[in-house]
């Protein structure tokens, strides 16, 4: 056990905190999820790229800076202790990129990531179904093989997805199989979105920004080339970078270390209230959580670069980050007291935090994962 | 000694059912959160409600009210919130009408009628619902009510809540004058028992819509409202609001008869009836899943509602600290 | 809605109280599930019969008073203000009383209810096996007709019967039908204890308490006379029953707002503590709880008086009144601080208290009850 | 940067383990439940772990310690944690052993040997464990150790707690003389250290003993470990458990490596190994049902352990206290 800095985190998180304190834009940024907000983010993303900022875990050649998984955990530190927000480039970072490293070819790769990491591209996904969110061998939508095209061509519907309105293009899972074989019967595909045979209708959110999308699919097509992973083998992918949705990539502590810091200061910021030793209480318990969350990644990063799988473990972090930001943002409001109702950044934070117990696959299906998978429980 | 409402609150509470079942369907209290919407006091909802004579719950027959007393108010706002009501119901039945009729002249009869929107709000609050449409202002503290009129006072900027039906404005200046003869106290304790209804009566609609929800939704091949984790949250959920509807309707009957702990009683049915509406609206979202998150279910508004309640006429930490200290240190209450 | 208390209930209330103030015996009493207790509570719960007060609800003619149900609650508020501990009685009075008078002979009401009443009698319950928990309609153990005799043979295993190991008698459900009839094939027998065939094997609890039992029954006899309700028809005596057992009679208010008014006067009596935010809040939460079960206790018995039927609503009252007797104890604790390990009232209430989610069915099972039966959810 | 144990202390807790599961069975820790039971320290158990050198851990080992560090000392009492070790583990390990070393003489010696037995506690508690045996007191404050001997103290009443396997004295008098040079506050530290490294044992035990009996426990025709609201009980508990383990390893570390923040890291681990603690207690329990309220099954003497060690070493309300300041008012910590 060795939990001080090395030399070389020290340097890079001052090299991080030095170039952000330089190049950050004026904040707090529109939000990404609105259509005024979505040019200004991807401005900044855009800048935050060509300073070699924007996938510091990735190899130079894709645009990042080679750095290894305590890096990119200080990075975030620093990222969203500068106040930043998240990105619009994050799922594509987050969720894609993961599968295009394990399991896409050398095109792909060569095509699509320094694309995404620079905002070129800006991609959503595409899993959740009308009829299939937590249940997802249950999708309904298809891929058809289109011989004379050399690809596959897709219907059916997709929902809910994050950004859907201002992407280019959506990883996503369609039928290549029956439904009756339900996991097998999936195929992972990278989809251009700007094709006939796609459309795309926006959807707001709790909080009013339209980021949503559900997304149509009449006969758009995808060349062979952009399928990840075998035909039939999409759950595979699908599962095999889920931990990544889970935990680490999507929420990584620094986003609730920052918040934790801001709720501290909102506090101490209130004359009267700071001495409440109620609100003193909600608000130490939620710097505790924040902290929680953080030494526990690191010992799943340790893990994993000893070698390990990040596996059913994923959900313990999900369950936790979810409830902690739910509560976080619930004490704020707390300590904002007659001022709770308004639509204020506070009230937004809570919103937004709901979804965490939904998404990424629901708190109840990760207590079943963690029970059955991690515990040992029966399915049935 | 008998808990059941009466069977004319039942068939009171039947009627208004009826008119909000046709008046105020979801689409009409989202048509109040368009920021361009006029004002929902000059809506045919608030005309049909008004006919009904809602707003006149607690003034006497005499002046053309129902003559009835809290625990009708109870009852009444309860079934608003069940529909979200959106609108000054708080300051206009439990506060503006009583204070009107404290007033000499027509005054309770124009407000009764519409030819006159009045509004209140706590002493020291600096904003009032519908500031823009009042004509009468009513300040309310633990001493006599205070008065202004539109006149009195500057109208500033809305103040953006998350329940955009709501329309507040700050509110400055104002040459307040006492009502002679009027109880603040109770006043508040009306208003507070009147956050504490609607809360009741969101939770109520909440359950039921996700009751129906989890019934229709299905994931790995069945309903998930045959799974337990949903079963359960629904289940505490009713618990929840079981055992703080009793609390809002003891706290009705308090200020109804002016019992001495009327403002103890008041500030546990706000906190109890908070506390089952918030844990309703967080099961019945989590219950929903992704489509409850999106802002074309009509969840939000109920949700947002809850929200919005939650510090109106009073912290919850406030109502809290009331009944500790009634409790513990023997206030008066 | 008429919530001020009748002129015959303050009368009787100060009847009872100026009764209960002269005659209470010195307090504490030793705890009614031990051995050197038992006698001691007998000792008092025959004095309450002797002055009228055992049974307030019953007719006169098995010892009662004829009171009605708000004359009941306001008999238990002021048995439990008055500091006096659950009865040795308990059991019968609650459990079985109610089956026998809707479903007992006039035999049977005349040999046990006036014996229950004054302890002349002790009652205790046999539902539950090794085997059968919560899933009552897997019980095993069997009744055999045994016809010379006049009557059944018992067979098999009962446990966890409360103060089992001073009873006389048991009353218990027992298989005469075969295992596959399930609910079906049981039978609801009243049972004397002292007789061949009867072994009684007293069980610790987590309390010290040797209150618990195992009994085991190898061909004790009941006579046909002691057979409640019709052979074949124990279930639905039981489930009759049942509701008893999960709200009112097993637990009225009056033991919880004499808690609630022990915490209050306990934290008043901590100088330093009385003051503490957090204490005052957590202390005034359970003072609530109480009043809040009180406050849907009367609806319950407002419409139990206009006729309605007490089903599953039981339910609601039993998950939230052993809910709100954890949280009172946890805070009691708490209140404790530093003294909070010691072997106290308090921490044997805590004990006591989390037996509460558990037994009259869990509350897991509670709450599918309340999910099936009030809200209408599918059972699978 | 790495969070894992290293190999020596996955060796030096295996090795532990292979000791306690031979001589530390449930049947020896209710052993001493029984009030005529001789003192745990002359019992073949605590010859045991002496033998294996458990209690000097945090000796150097020209003195016949370990040489080892408080992250060390953490391993080795969560292991004790899961066996639910009686005895003065806390008073011997992390303070008695560190403050007799600071003594002159064979005072180290003879507490390594056993020869003499030794106990602490926080300036003002009035009690001791084992003061009935120990000849060596120590009391513990921010300034400097506090130390008596046997003939210096007055051993009173036992104190009856909801833990009979643990044997307090109330303690009254002795010319107690501070030990020059020593750091009372770090031997808090590591105090509270050592209550919180026990809990997460306790609690890793409770789930996994749970998670056996779940799987064996049918009712309604299958194991009770099928239904949704077990499973999620349980995951609930692990959930909690694995966010407070590395929180009780920071504390260690910043013990160990004399941080800045070290008074805050561990009440932050007593705090979340309390909650994880207590909660895999309660869901431990209700997953048992009615068995598991027997005081034949084992799970008793784990809850009650946890029970017993909430107020050790300050209560969690205090703990809490310290983070709060820390956090908020920048306390020195």
């Amino acid at each position: 056990m060795d939990l001080t800095e090395r030399p070389q985190d020290a340097r890079f998180r001052r090299e991080a905190r030095e170039w952000l304190a330089e190049n950050s834009p004026p904040l707090p940024l529109p939000s990404g999820d609105s259509a005024t907000g979505v040019p200004v983010n991807l401005e900044w993303e855009r800048q935050l790229f060509d300073g070699g900022w924007a996938v510091v875990s990735w190899p130079e050649r894709y645009g990042g800076r080679d750095a290894d998984l305590w890096q990119w955990l200080i990075f975030e530190e620093e990222f969203y202790a500068a106040g930043l927000p998240q990105r619009v480039a994050q799922n594509g970072i987050s969720l894609l990129a993961p599968a295009l490293f394990e399991f896409g070819t050398e095109s792909q790769r060569e095509r699509y990531l320094r694309r995404m990491a620079s905002v070129a591209d800006i991609w959503c996904q595409g899993w959740s179904e009308p009829e299939a969110g937590s249940d997802l061998a249950s999708l309904r939508s298809t891929a058809v093989r289109d011989d004379a095209a050399g690809g596959w061509r897709l219907h059916g519907q997709k929902c809910w997805s994050t950004r859907g309105a201002y992407s280019s293009h959506m990883f996503g899972l369609f039928r290549t199989g029956t439904q009756q074989e339900r996991h097998a019967g999936l195929t992972y595909f990278l989809i251009d979105l700007r094709q006939p045979g796609v459309s795309v209708h926006p959807v707001a959110r709790l909080d009013g920004d339209d980021g949503f999308a559900d997304v149509f699919f009449d006969g758009a097509l995808v060349l062979d080339e952009d399928v990840l992973g075998a035909v039939g083998g999409g759950w595979q992918v699908a599962m095999a970078t889920a931990g990544s949705e889970r935990s680490l990539s999507l929420r990584s502590p620094g986003r609730f270390l920052a918040s934790a810091d801001r709720l501290v200061k909102t506090l101490q910021a209130e004359p009267g209230k700071s001495s409440d030793p109620r609100l003193r209480a909600a608000v130490a318990d939620s710097w505790m959580a924040a902290q929680a969350y953080a030494l526990s990644t690191n010992v799943l990063v340790s893990g994993i670069l000893d070698g390990a799988q990040v596996g059913a473990e994923a959900s313990l972090s999900k369950v936790f980050w979810s409830e902690l930001d739910v509560a976080l943002n619930e004490t704020a409001l707390q300590v904002l007291g007659d001022d709770a109702d308004l639509d204020s950044p506070w009230m937004r934070g809570y919103e937004f935090s709901l979804s965490g117990p939904i998404y990424a696959g629901t708190n109840e299906i990760q207590r079943n994962i963690i029970a059955e998978r991690l515990l040992g429980l029966p399915r049935r | 000694m008998d808990s059941r409402l009466t069977s004319e609150q039942l068939e009171m509470r039947r009627a208004l059912r009826e008119v909000l079942t046709d008046a105020c369907p979801p689409s009409v209290v989202r048509a109040q959160w368009n920021p361009d919407a006029p004002s929902v006091v000059t809506t045919k909802l608030w005309q049909r409600l008004r006919e009904l004579g809602l707003f006149g719950v607690l003034a006497s027959q005499e002046i053309g009210g129902m003559g009835g007393n809290e625990v009708d108010l109870a009852v009444l706002l309860a079934e608003c919130g069940r529909f979200a009501v959106p609108g000054p119901l708080i300051e206009t039945m439990a506060v503006g009408v009583p204070a009107a009729a404290e007033l000499p002249g027509e005054t309770v009869a124009d407000v009764l009628s519409g030819a006159l929107v009045v509004t209140a709000a706590p002493a020291g609050a600096g904003w009032f619902a519908e500031a823009d449409t009042a004509a009468l202002f009513v300040q309310v503290s633990g001493g006599e009510l205070a008065m202004a009129e539109a006149e009195d006072v500057r109208v500033g900027a809305r103040r953006e809540t998350i329940d955009r039906s709501v329309r507040h404005f700050e509110v400055t200046g104002g040459a307040w004058r006492a009502i002679a003869g009027s109880d603040g106290e109770r006043a508040g304790n009306r208003a507070t028992l009147a956050v504490a209804a609607q809360l009741i009566g969101l939770a109520d609609r909440m359950i039921s819509m996700t009751v129906d929800y989890v019934q229709v939704r299905a994931q790995f091949g069945k309903a998930i409202g045959t799974q337990q984790a949903v079963k359960h949250h629904l289940a505490t959920a009713l618990i929840a609001l079981e055992h703080a509807r009793p609390v809002v309707y003891r706290a009705a009957y308090s200020v109804a008869f002016a019992e001495p702990n009327a403002r103890r009683d008041v500030s546990f049915a706000k906190v109890y009836a908070h506390r089952s509406a918030a844990l309703a609206a967080r099961v019945a979202l989590q219950c929903h899943g992704a489509i409850g998150y999106s802002w074309e279910h009509d969840l939000n508004l109920w949700m947002k509602r809850v929200w919005a309640l939650a510090p109106a006429w009073g912290t919850v930490a406030a109502h809290e600290a009331v009944v500790a200290a009634a409790v513990l240190d023997g206030a008066p209450s």
